[in-house]
């Protein structure tokens, strides 16, 4: 039997993550003055890239720009109105899954509907992935970004190495007797 | 030398002849092709007995072609282990299979067991219930124990690979026989996304066991080119090997998917519409010694001519009450099974039916049945007797006619299992003899032989209609295909299963829990008439096939016996899982690593590096000790904690639940949340807290910062932090949705390291960074925040240990290096795990909550009574605290406590006892104890009756049978005035 | 498995939500009486028919929010935010 | 029983008689699960009332009675707990004789697993606790429990520290259980009548006078409820609320095997139970689903974690197959202890709250509810189970004290 994993894993590291909060009467308010999406599991491209995470929650990530001046933008854009800006660059640990069968590993782990027709690139879900509350997001060319808890991040890495396993995972099935 | 396969017919089937495969029987070298099942790969050797029964040891052989299979469940070892109860029929044959008989002692061809076949009137139902009273049951019950079961726990090694995938559809077809084909024609055609699921090998359902002509077809061409244009069209998933096993709320259902060799996956499926197309299981007759090896099932002897190339026996009799028995008839005879006669209970025979068998020379005996058979192992005759006009009585003249088979048929049943899980009800069709479906409270829709369409063309008619009828429930476009049939066929049934005649005790209707006739005889007698009653009394249809060829007669016999028609009678209830599956399958990847995931601390590598020995509390893996240089775990705790009084330790407290309340209201919100005032602390000061739920319970205890003036930062403890998060957000968006705030759980964004002891001030001083650590500018329980080694830092003063201690918070990022860092700056630093801590902490009396305290504690019974008291406004659990009983005086409450002889070994978990009259009575336990290095003594603490008022009285401890003096003390045992604490 | 539609996010399995109890359930003021008391904390109407009851989507926004459930067929009758009054469902009597 | 074997025409007797509801009974009980029937029959046989009607919706002993995993034990953590299920237990030990029916009382033993060193001090404190109850209980260490169950896997993901056993626990066949007590109950005149479902509770002036049923109305000068789950239905028919909650509790049985283990296992924190039963099967029992229902059939997830669990412990089981999958509607209270007593209503008594371990308190339940009903006032050893108790906040918390509560 030869294993021929359908799918990559790589580690992100360095990105800035953001998550901010703000009271639901004011979501669109904020969304629009921010260019954050209003739209459920919706994730808008840009720097920072936006992320719905809830109808009063969003997380920010960066490649360049770091957490700080995420937040001083947030600070200078929503002056005077409650909300909370957090940098949660080390609360999330990020790994990339990629890869032809990337689809099927996450629907190994987790309800939501991965047909690309229901969980498109440019989506984000919130959901309950292998017993881990994790954020997945669809980007639009490079496979899918999971962020989770960093404390949980070698499990979930160990997870989904072993769903290599299955050979359904792999590029040339093995149907042997 | 593999042996010729006597029984295998020179072609047809779906075999392959040129692919042999190698395999034994028990230890006899055999061979089968590619496209054999295990049972048809036995009957194509000409193995009659397979196995022995489950109570009286009777010789069985292949009963059926399916899932329903009694008799040929079989150990077979597949370099996966023994697995016993292996379904013979529906288990691909695989080279080098070693295949066991089960139940059975020394052999299956002589077994000792079957002694208890002999005196069968001894072991009648209920026999347990009755004896072996005296003088005990556990006199008798290992014996009993040993008897019973089928075949062993498997052994060895499971290298099994077992995986969960979830999938979502909009039409789930259950069943690939013709209807279930149909179907999905139809479903695809509207463009639905669409999964086919079979649990055989193939697809084709009853086609493959049948002549017929679809579009022009044969059957093995028209499922070629079905499942071709399936598969082109992009949206259907056929599964095969794929068994729907549970049928559950909300239209989710689960499938075992056995389709890859050392895989098993299980699958769930969350689908808009559900077709069934699970077809018809055949019932059997009921007559004398129907069990014999040889008997089986017709349409099943069918399908070993038509699918696997395989004459079951030389010579079979058919015996019907229906007219589906005469296509078997004929198959087998055109394929060389001698037909000694048809027997049918019926007088009339459609004219059609006689013709044919007038062709091929086969008698037919109308009015006629089964009454008894013989033969030694395997049969060798069957007794034919004639009803009478009412068919309650057979004649008194018989026959015995030669035969080595019976190929069975009592009509068809739906397999509903999976419609009667979605809350499907039945109905009995008194004109088809079985049950059909009524209602059903989910989507689903029933197509096929599972909705009594026993004839092709109407199954397909109505399947094409179903298909496209589901889509366009499903939201999508209505688009029937159109497939024709030119086969016509028949389908009239009498009802008669039961033949009237012989000993009741001999006439099987469960042959997997050797329930006869009488035993559902007697369950009436003895008023046991309530279907489940019968049920659970014989036990007739609570073995593993779920009673799929028991149930319908039995209840048939009740309704009899109770002279209700069947419909009142009822069925039992049908549960998952439709066919048992391995409970591998349904734990898939939740196995040891990934039963519940481990949470890591930042530095989890560098507490390796240091010898760390790990504990899991709650999510968390954390340090308990550090075992560098060999100590054992004692000798490290004594270290560590003697490094923190002395010097300075070094704690990784990152677990530390941490979230961050914000807003004008947040102070406000908080007070509600604690017992304590929060509403007088001031920015940059800290104070420790305690919450408890409505009812008074203590749930946390943590420190409260005031970071900002809007802004407060909390601590839970670790194990709590989930919990009180989520906790929090629901009195505010419940209860308080107008009180302006935001709540931001931060606890995995920080290391947080702790520096406690003397030297802990010194330590810190060292280290470059912009922080005042002096008394003066942080004194006990206040912040400071400034760059520290380098990187930003937040340090609370706080302290779990009773020393001068500092928690420094930095982006998890850093902790490793700013732990390395300090570990570097000074030698007097240790590392010191959990257990140390919870040491530091006994010693000067701090609570550990759900240790000291557990769900019976109240605020009060921990020393709260004077904050409660002083604070004037509502907070949750307050209304609680003043019920008279939580004020009681009686409660037990915290203290300290220490043994009188310091060597004795007091233990958390000891309880105080108090002698009440004779019987001695607990008024509490010991709920912390240490040896205290510090002390070099044992200390403790614990929840006493009254124990406020006790400070110095001496108590009875008891522990495993023992008794010894304690002295109740002060919970604080070290530096009762907090010099060290605010130095 | 129940498929629970959270009104923010979509449709998705219980096992991203918490579930919360009988929602609807008012406080008392702080002063109320043992009786009312015991009867805030304990006593719940536990229906054998609808059941309007609170759920946090866990996993996924983080929002509370209530549904009207059937506490027999499991059927999900009505959905609704934190703090709406409860649905009337005609039809759909409390057995 | 040899009798019948050897004579062939020979008629067996009924086991319980089927009675017409009558239009007046001095005692009429609400549903016949054990508690009810074990009522119905210590009412006749202790306090020499006959005029008895047990009704019943269904068929007797098809609630949770007849479907529960048959777990018996008396190791509970506070005295009033131990001493009224050990009554259960004791009254048990002699069942089979003095119902002349085999109840298949299997004292094998009941396992409670620690899986951390914090654990095995809170299974001191228990233990210490059930043994100041005058109840065995005996600490094992991780060895031990691999000798009395090879199969065990002591490193499983949260590493077995240890565990506890009471070894006059273990398990009696359910169904037998309810048999046997309507057999007795039925041979001392007492009506069991089943398919009659109550619809109504009659009272005047705060007094209990009747049922209305299915099968029209009853007078009754008492009556008794003992519908489990559905205590909370039969409450609200009275005009009062009840502090349970109704919840689907699953167990599921595997395909029989040749015996395999031993003794009764139990682990609070992987969160299973299993024993093996006579015939085969491994009965296995887990939590309830996490929302309100009256639906007794259980979901995936909780199969699942379930399932998990098991192997967790016992690897073995691996490809041993589940056979059945079911649910009972058991009525949970807040403190886990049964409520059992008197109600607001006068002469309307109740037997509820079992929750999910009601099982072995059936004999017990049924003595001291009779006596309560009979005299009018709770049994000397049920007085704190009481709907009192919520309101004073003398609450018996056993899950709080012991983590476990059946
Ligand atoms: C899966 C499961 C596992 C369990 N495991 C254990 C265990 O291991 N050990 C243990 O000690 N306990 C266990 N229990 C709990 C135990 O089964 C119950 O506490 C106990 O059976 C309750 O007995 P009962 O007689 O009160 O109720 P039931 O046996 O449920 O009887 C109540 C009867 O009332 C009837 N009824 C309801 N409403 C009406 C009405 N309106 N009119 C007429 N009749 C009505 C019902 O049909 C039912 O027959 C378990 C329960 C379940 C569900
Ligand atoms: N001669 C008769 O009296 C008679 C009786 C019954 C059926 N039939 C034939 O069958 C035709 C009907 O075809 P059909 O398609 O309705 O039935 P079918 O028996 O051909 O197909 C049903 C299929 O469903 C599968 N199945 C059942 N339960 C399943 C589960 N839980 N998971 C996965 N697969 C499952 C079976 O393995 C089978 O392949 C009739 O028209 C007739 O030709 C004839
Ligand atoms: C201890 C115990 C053992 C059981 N063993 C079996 C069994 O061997 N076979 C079986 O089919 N069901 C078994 N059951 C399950 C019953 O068939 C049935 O599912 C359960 O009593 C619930 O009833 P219901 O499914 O009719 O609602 C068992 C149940 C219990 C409580
Ligand atoms: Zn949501």
């Amino acid at each position: 039997m030869h294993n021929r994993a359908g799918y990559q894993l790589s580690d992100i590291d360095g990105r800035s993550i953001v998550r901010l909060r703000v009271r639901p009467q004011k979501a669109n308010s904020a969304a629009d003055a921010l260019h954050l999406p209003r739209q459920a599991m919706q994730s808008l491209p840009g720097d920072p890239a936006s992320h719905w995470l809830g109808p009063d929650q969003w997380l920010l990530t960066s490649e360049r720009k770091s957490a700080a001046e995420i937040i001083a933008t947030i600070d200078s854009t929503l002056a005077g109105q409650l909300y909370a800006a957090n940098d949660l660059s080390c609360a999330l640990a990020c790994i990339n899954l990629s890869g032809p069968h990337a689809r099927t590993v996450l629907a190994m782990g987790c309800g939501i509907d991965m047909h690309p027709d229901a969980f498109a690139p440019g989506q984000c879900v919130r959901t309950n992935f292998a017993q881990l509350p994790l954020l997945i997001i669809a980007s639009q060319d490079a496979g899918f970004d999971l962020y989770v808890d960093r404390g949980y991040a070698e499990y979930l890495h160990q997870w989904l190495k072993a769903a290599g396993e299955d050979p359904m995972t792999q590029l040339a099935p093995t149907h042997e007797a | 030398m593999a042996k010729r396969q006597k029984n295998r017919l020179a072609e047809g089937g779906c075999i392959d002849r040129s692919k042999p495969l190698a395999f034994e029987f028990n230890g006899r070298k055999l061979q089968g092709f590619a496209g054999d099942t295990i049972a048809s790969a036995l009957l194509a050797n000409g193995i009659s007995t397979v196995s022995r029964s489950f109570k009286y040891h009777r010789p069985r052989g292949v009963f059926s072609a399916g899932v329903e299979e009694s008799g040929g469940l079989l150990t077979v070892t597949s370099g996966n282990g023994d697995i016993p109860i292996v379904r013979s029929t529906l288990t691909a044959l695989a080279e080098g299979k070693i295949i066991r008989s089960q139940n059975c002692f020394p052999s299956v061809n002589f077994d000792l067991g079957r002694s208890l076949d002999f005196s069968h009137r001894l072991w009648s139902t209920g026999f347990y219930n009755k004896t072996f009273k005296w003088p005990h049951w556990r006199w008798y019950e290992a014996t009993i124990r040993r008897l019973a079961g089928l075949g062993k726990l498997a052994s060895g090694e499971d290298n099994t690979g077992y995986f969960h995938h979830n999938l979502h559809c909009d039409v789930l077809i259950v069943g690939a026989g013709p209807a279930g084909l149909a179907a999905a024609l139809s479903a695809a055609n509207s463009g639905a996304r669409v999964v086919l699921a079979e649990q055989e090998h193939e697809v084709g359902g009853s086609l493959l066991r049948q002549a017929a002509e679809i579009d022009g077809l044969e059957p093995d061409p028209w499922i070629a080119a079905t499942l071709a244009t399936l598969r082109q069209s992009g949206n259907v998933t056929v599964m095969t090997s794929s068994t729907v096993c549970g049928y559950y709320d909300h239209n989710v259902l689960t499938i075992a998917d056995r389709s890859d060799a050392g895989v098993k996956r299980f699958w769930k499926v969350r689908t808009k519409q559900v077709v069934l197309a699970t077809g018809a299981i055949e019932q059997p007759l009921v007559f004398c010694n129907n069990d014999r090896p040889g008997i089986m099932l017709a349409a099943s002897a069918m399908a070993y001519v038509h699918r696997y190339g395989v004459r079951p026996c030389a010579s079979m009799l058919v015996a019907t009450n229906n007219d589906s028995a005469y296509a078997a008839a004929f198959s087998l005879h055109d394929h060389g099974v001698q037909i000694p006669a048809i027997v049918d209970v019926r007088e009339n025979i459609a004219p059609a039916l006689v013709q044919q068998a007038d062709q091929r020379g086969i008698p037919i005996m109308p009015g006629s049945v089964i009454i008894d058979t013989a033969g030694f192992r395997r049969l060798s005759k069957a007794r034919i007797g004639r009803l009478s006009k009412d068919a309650q009585t057979v004649l008194p003249a018989s026959r015995w006619i030669r035969c080595s088979g019976i190929a069975m048929s009592g009509g068809f049943n739906p397999t509903l299992h999976l419609y009667s899980q979605a809350g499907g009800k039945l109905h009995y069709n008194v004109q088809l003899a079985c049950f059909l479906t009524a209602t059903c409270a989910q989507q689903v829709l029933v197509a096929g032989a599972a909705n009594g369409r026993f004839l092709l063309p109407d199954a397909l008619a109505e399947s094409v209609q179903a298909g496209a009828q589901a889509a366009g429930n499903a939201g999508f476009e209505c688009r029937p295909v159109a497939i024709s049939t030119s086969v016509a066929g028949s389908y009239a049934l009498q009802a008669n299963r039961i033949s009237p005649a012989g000993d009741t005790h001999r006439q099987w209707v469960d042959w997997l829990h050797d329930v006869t006739v009488a035993d559902i005889e007697q369950a009436a007698q003895e008023n046991f008439v309530s279907v489940e009653h019968m049920k659970r009394y014989t036990s007739a249809g609570m073995s593993v096939d779920q009673g799929k060829t028991s149930n319908l007669n039995a209840l048939t016999l009740l309704a009899g016996l109770t002279d209700k028609p069947i419909e009142e009678v009822g069925t039992t209830t049908f549960r998952p899982q439709f066919m048992p599956l391995p409970m591998g399958v349904i734990a898939g990847q939740r196995r040891a690593d990934f039963y519940q995931p481990a949470r890591l601390l930042p530095a989890h590598d560098w507490h390796l590096a240091k010898d760390a020995v790990f504990e899991d509390y709650g999510a968390w893996r954390r340090p308990e000790y550090y075992a560098g240089n060999g100590k054992d775990r004692a000798e490290a705790i004594r270290a560590e904690v003697l490094s923190v009084r002395r010097n300075a330790g070094l704690f990784d407290g990152s677990p530390l639940g941490k979230i961050e309340v914000k807003g004008p209201d947040a102070g406000d919100f908080l007070n509600r949340i604690y017992v304590n005032n929060i509403q007088t602390l001031k920015t940059g000061h800290i104070r420790y807290g305690l919450m408890l739920n409505e009812n008074g319970i203590i749930i946390d205890d943590g420190v409260c910062a005031r970071l900002e003036d809007e802004l407060y930062l909390l601590s839970t403890t670790a194990a709590n932090a989930d919990r009180i998060g989520g906790w929090l957000e629901e009195w505010h968006q419940c209860e308080w949705p107008h009180l302006e705030l935001l709540i931001s759980p931060v606890t995995s964004q920080w290391a947080v390291i702790t520096i406690a002891g003397p030297d802990s001030r010194y330590i810190l001083q060292s280290i470059d960074s912009d922080i005042d650590f002096s008394a003066e500018s942080l004194p006990h329980m206040s912040l400071s925040t400034g760059v520290f080694a380098g990187v930003d830092a937040r340090v609370q003063r706080v302290s779990f240990s009773g020393e001068m201690s500092f928690e420094i918070s930095v982006a998890a990022k850093h902790g490793q290096t700013v732990i390395e860092h300090l570990l570097a700056s000074s030698a007097h630093l240790k590392p010191v795990g959990i257990e140390a801590i919870l040491v530091l902490r006994t010693e000067k009396g701090y609570l550990h909550v759900g240790a000291d305290t557990d769900g019976t504690s109240n605020a009060l019974d921990v020393g709260f009574a004077g904050i409660v008291a002083k604070k004037q406004t509502d907070f949750v659990g307050k209304r609680s605290l003043l019920r008279a009983r939580d004020q009681s005086a009686e409660r037990r409450q915290l203290v300290g406590i220490e043994a009188v002889d310091k060597h004795e070994n007091l233990q958390a978990g000891a309880h105080f006892v108090t002698t009440d009259g004779a019987a001695q009575r607990s008024e509490g336990m010991v709920t912390s104890a240490c040896y205290s290095p510090t002390l070099q003594r044992i200390i403790g603490l614990g929840m006493l009756e009254k124990g406020f008022a006790r400070k110095g009285e001496t108590v009875t401890v008891f522990d495993a049978g023992r008794t010894f003096s304690a002295r109740i003390t002060d919970p604080v045992f070290y530096d009762p005035a907090g010099e060290r604490l605010h130095a | 498995m129940l498929q629970i539609t959270c009104p923010y996010c979509g449709c998705r399995d219980e096992t991203e939500y918490s579930f919360g109890g009988e929602s609807h359930v008012s406080r008392p003021a702080p002063d109320a009486g043992d009786a009312e008391w015991s009867d805030y904390l304990f006593n719940r109407s536990n229906p054998r028919g609808i059941h309007y009851e609170r759920w946090q989507h866990r996993f996924g926004c983080g929002r509370w929010f209530n549904i009207a459930r059937d506490t027999v067929s499991h059927e999900i009758y009505a959905t609704y935010e934190m703090g709406d009054a409860r649905p009337d469902l005609p039809g759909k009597a409390d057995n | 029983m040899l009798k019948h074997a050897l004579g062939r025409s020979q008629k067996w007797p009924p086991a319980w008689r089927d009675a017409m509801p009558a239009k007046h009974y001095d005692v009429v009980i609400v549903g016949a699960g054990g508690h009810g029937l074990a009522t119905a029959y210590y009412l006749a046989k202790n306090h020499g009332i006959k005029n008895i009607a047990v009704l019943e919706k269904g068929y007797l002993g098809g609630g949770n009675t007849g479907r529960n995993t048959q777990v018996i034990r008396s190791n509970y953590f506070w005295p009033q707990s131990s001493a009224f299920f050990d009554r259960s237990l004791q009254l048990y030990e002699g069942l089979s004789k003095e119902l002349n029916f085999n109840v298949m009382l299997s004292q094998r033993g009941i396992l409670t697993l620690a899986h951390s060193h914090h654990e095995l001090e809170g299974i001191r404190r228990w233990a210490n606790a059930i043994r100041l109850n005058n109840i065995d209980s005996e600490i094992m260490t991780p060895e031990q429990i691999r000798e009395l169950m090879p199969l065990i896997n002591l490193d499983c993901r949260f590493p077995i520290r240890g565990g506890f056993i009471q070894r006059r626990g273990g398990i009696a066949r359910h169904d037998a259980v309810a048999w046997a007590y309507a057999r007795a109950a039925s041979q001392h005149g007492v009506d069991i009548i089943q398919q009659c479902e109550v619809t109504g509770i009659d009272a005047r002036a705060g007094r209990a006078t009747g049922v209305q049923t299915s099968k029209g109305a009853i007078s009754a000068d008492k009556i008794s409820i003992a519908v489990a789950g559905h205590t909370g239905v039969l409450a609200k028919m009275a005009g009062f609320r009840v502090p349970v909650t109704s919840m689907a509790l699953q167990a599921m049985v595997s395909e029989p095997v040749k015996p395999c283990l031993d003794t009764v296992v139990l682990s609070p924190v992987i969160h299973a139970y299993v024993s093996q039963s006579d015939r085969g099967e491994l009965v296995i029992g887990g939590g309830a689903d996490i929302y309100n229902s009256y639906a007794q059939r259980g979901g995936i997830p909780l199969l699942e974690e379930t399932v998990a669990s098991v192997l967790e412990l016992f690897p073995a089981f691996s490809r041993l197959r589940l056979m059945r999958q079911w649910a009972g509607i058991v009525d949970v209270t807040p403190d886990t202890t049964p409520i059992m007593g008197k109600t607001p209503v006068e002469k309307l008594y109740i037997s509820g709250g079992w929750g999910t371990g009601g099982y072995k308190a059936i004999p017990a339940g049924g003595e001291t509810m009779a006596y309560t009903i009979a005299e009018d006032r709770p049994h000397p050893l049920i007085e704190g189970f009481g709907l009192d108790r919520f309101q004073s906040g003398a609450l018996i918390d056993e899950g709080a004290a012991s983590g476990v509560a059946h």
